[in-house]
């Protein structure tokens, strides 16, 4: 059940899902066979219903053109009267041309996805800060397409990690190493270290883990953290169960 | 040979924003012509050149430097996030009937898909790639659309004459054409 | 000498943020020592050579792509001949991204751009554009931006809303303050 859904809701509207029929059934498509392509249209549509999908009311409109083409190829042929060459159209060259017509795009549709792709694989940089010229004036001719353009020429541009500024050590500590490292520097301090001064990198990572390792220290009551009043400094002190 | 090495500095800077031909010359005070040599013998030894991996590519009347595609799987290591997410089938079907057909209003993309274009028109207008482009002389008088420059570099297209061609499909089509002039020679034959 | 083209297309793409030796040569799986050995031939033979237009510098242990010194009379030169009615990239970017994530800063702006916005936000300050709208609870109480009425009127908006919404995961966010706190409520739950 859950293929048939997945298979179902694939489709870009009623046109594609007649070229997949036309492929799977391997019809002539300037010979369609009105009866067999409804009958199959129909149960595709009807499974649609049934999984109770919103089916666009533009598969009901093309069920209805076929099911017309298809009582029209039922009636009795009126083929004896073959010298007749102003005979109205055949319906279903009328649909042939429709889906030529669909194929077209969407194999295009198919070529534009490959040149996506590889769009994806090149990347250049942000224009130089120095480059921008601060003495635009008069009036400006802009639209908002040209601003969404500049918007996602920056998020195809690709940012790279950041390296970590000033500081150089970039060893990655755990937190165990990290509560070592902050108990002895509380320890070997007589007064209370400020909150802020216990993080020494600007390092997102580093922070994180300081952080933590600043919280465990406070459950196993290793450090005493204090602050005079609200949105005063914290300062942190060793002490607790100091052994 | 000093302005190569000028017209690499005017490149690295510009970044993704690119620089006209125009641009360049008139900052070297050279013949467009002169810098356009210049600029194809420097895209063409960057290409060559194994050592090097940036290259420089054109579209519109724009030059752009660039990596090169081969180096792409280095850069997405370091890279924060990921690639943006490329469009749905839906969204280039409707980019590809404009491209091919603009300016064109949303009815007539509609017609050609057999399906409702509202959000997929949105999404591209969203992405920069299509843009309103004046309105159609019909009742109504719906809006026409068109593909932007950012749908060039999008796809990366020179101009939109380098759009590949409409296939007519790989359905074998009884040409009308050759069976009149079929029968017209059996006519003749007799 | 493959790797070179690697760095090349590695320290471009970096911007003016540049790259440690560490992280190139983690992307490149070689030692510190070789590949500082590769930067340092290549960082010299682009001096030496006339042709070139850029430089790679390194600071600390962090390397960057510049444009050579002597070539920067050329760069003015293209930032004095501004065309006069539409805005630079640079500027369209920087508008993008106030317009969709006002009221913001400007180290906000320049996390998401990677690059110094200080020339963009101060022209798009004098053109109108944006504007000042008090300032950020943070350290050293940042100022933040938001766009003018001016703006609505120069893009044709009704409302801010009425700027065509962007696709999930198209707006980059500055998310450094969200990664924090994500991993302290995690660390909470435990």
């Amino acid at each position: 059940m859950m293929e048939y859904k997945v298979k179902i809701d694939s489709f870009e509207g009623p046109l594609d899902l007649l070229l997949h029929l036309i492929q799977q059934l391997e019809i002539d498509i300037y010979d369609i066979p009105a009866a067999e392509i409804t009958n199959q249209y129909l149960s595709y549509v009807n499974t649609m219903q049934q999984l109770e999908l919103d089916v666009a009311s533009e598969y009901l409109v093309m069920a209805a053109t076929l099911i017309a083409m298809k009582s029209r190829s039922l009636l009795p042929d009126h083929s004896s009267e073959e010298e007749d060459y102003m005979d109205e159209e055949d319906p279903r060259d009328e649909l042939a041309r429709r889906l030529i017509e669909y194929k077209k795009y969407k194999e295009a549709a198919g070529r534009l996805h490959e040149l996506e792709e590889e769009r994806t694989k090149l990347f250049s940089r942000p224009p130089a800060d120095q480059l921008f010229s601060s003495n635009a004036e008069g009036p400006l001719n802009v639209s908002i397409f040209d601003m969404l353009g500049a918007f996602q020429k920056m998020t195809r541009r690709k940012k790279l990690a950041v390296p970590p500024k000033a500081t150089v050590r970039r060893e990655e500590l755990s937190v165990e190493k990290r509560m070592k490292i902050l108990k002895e520097k509380l320890w070997a301090s007589k007064e209370p270290i400020r909150f802020d001064d216990l993080f020494d990198s600007n390092e997102r990572n580093e922070l994180v883990v300081s952080f933590l390792a600043i919280l465990e220290l406070m459950k196993q009551n290793e450090i005493v953290v204090s602050q005079k009043g609200n949105f005063a400094d914290l300062y942190v002190t060793a002490g607790g169960n100091e052994t | 040979m000093k302005n190569e090495s000028i017209i690499e500095s005017l490149l690295f800077a510009a970044g993704d924003e690119g620089l006209t031909a125009g641009q360049m010359a008139a900052v070297l005070n050279i013949q467009i012509d002169e810098l356009t040599k210049i600029l194809q013998s420097m895209a063409d030894s960057l290409i060559q050149d194994e050592v090097r991996g940036i290259m420089i590519t054109s579209f519109g009347d724009e030059y752009r430097m660039m990596t090169k595609k081969e180096n792409a799987a280095y850069i997405q290591q370091l890279a924060e996030k990921p690639s943006p997410k490329t469009l749905s089938q839906a969204a280039l079907e409707t980019l590809a009937i404009i491209a091919y057909n603009q300016p064109v209003t949303r009815i007539e993309v509609e017609d050609i898909r057999g399906v409702k274009t509202d959000r997929p028109i949105a999404t591209l207008c969203a992405r920069g790639l299509i843009e309103e482009a004046g309105r159609a002389d019909a009742p109504g008088r719906p809006i026409l659309y068109a593909t932007t420059t950012e749908f060039l570099d999008a796809f990366q297209l020179k101009s939109i004459t380098d759009l590949p061609p409409l296939e007519e499909g790989d359905i074998p089509m009884p040409q009308e054409a050759d069976l009149f002039f079929g029968r017209f020679e059996e006519a003749l034959d007799e």
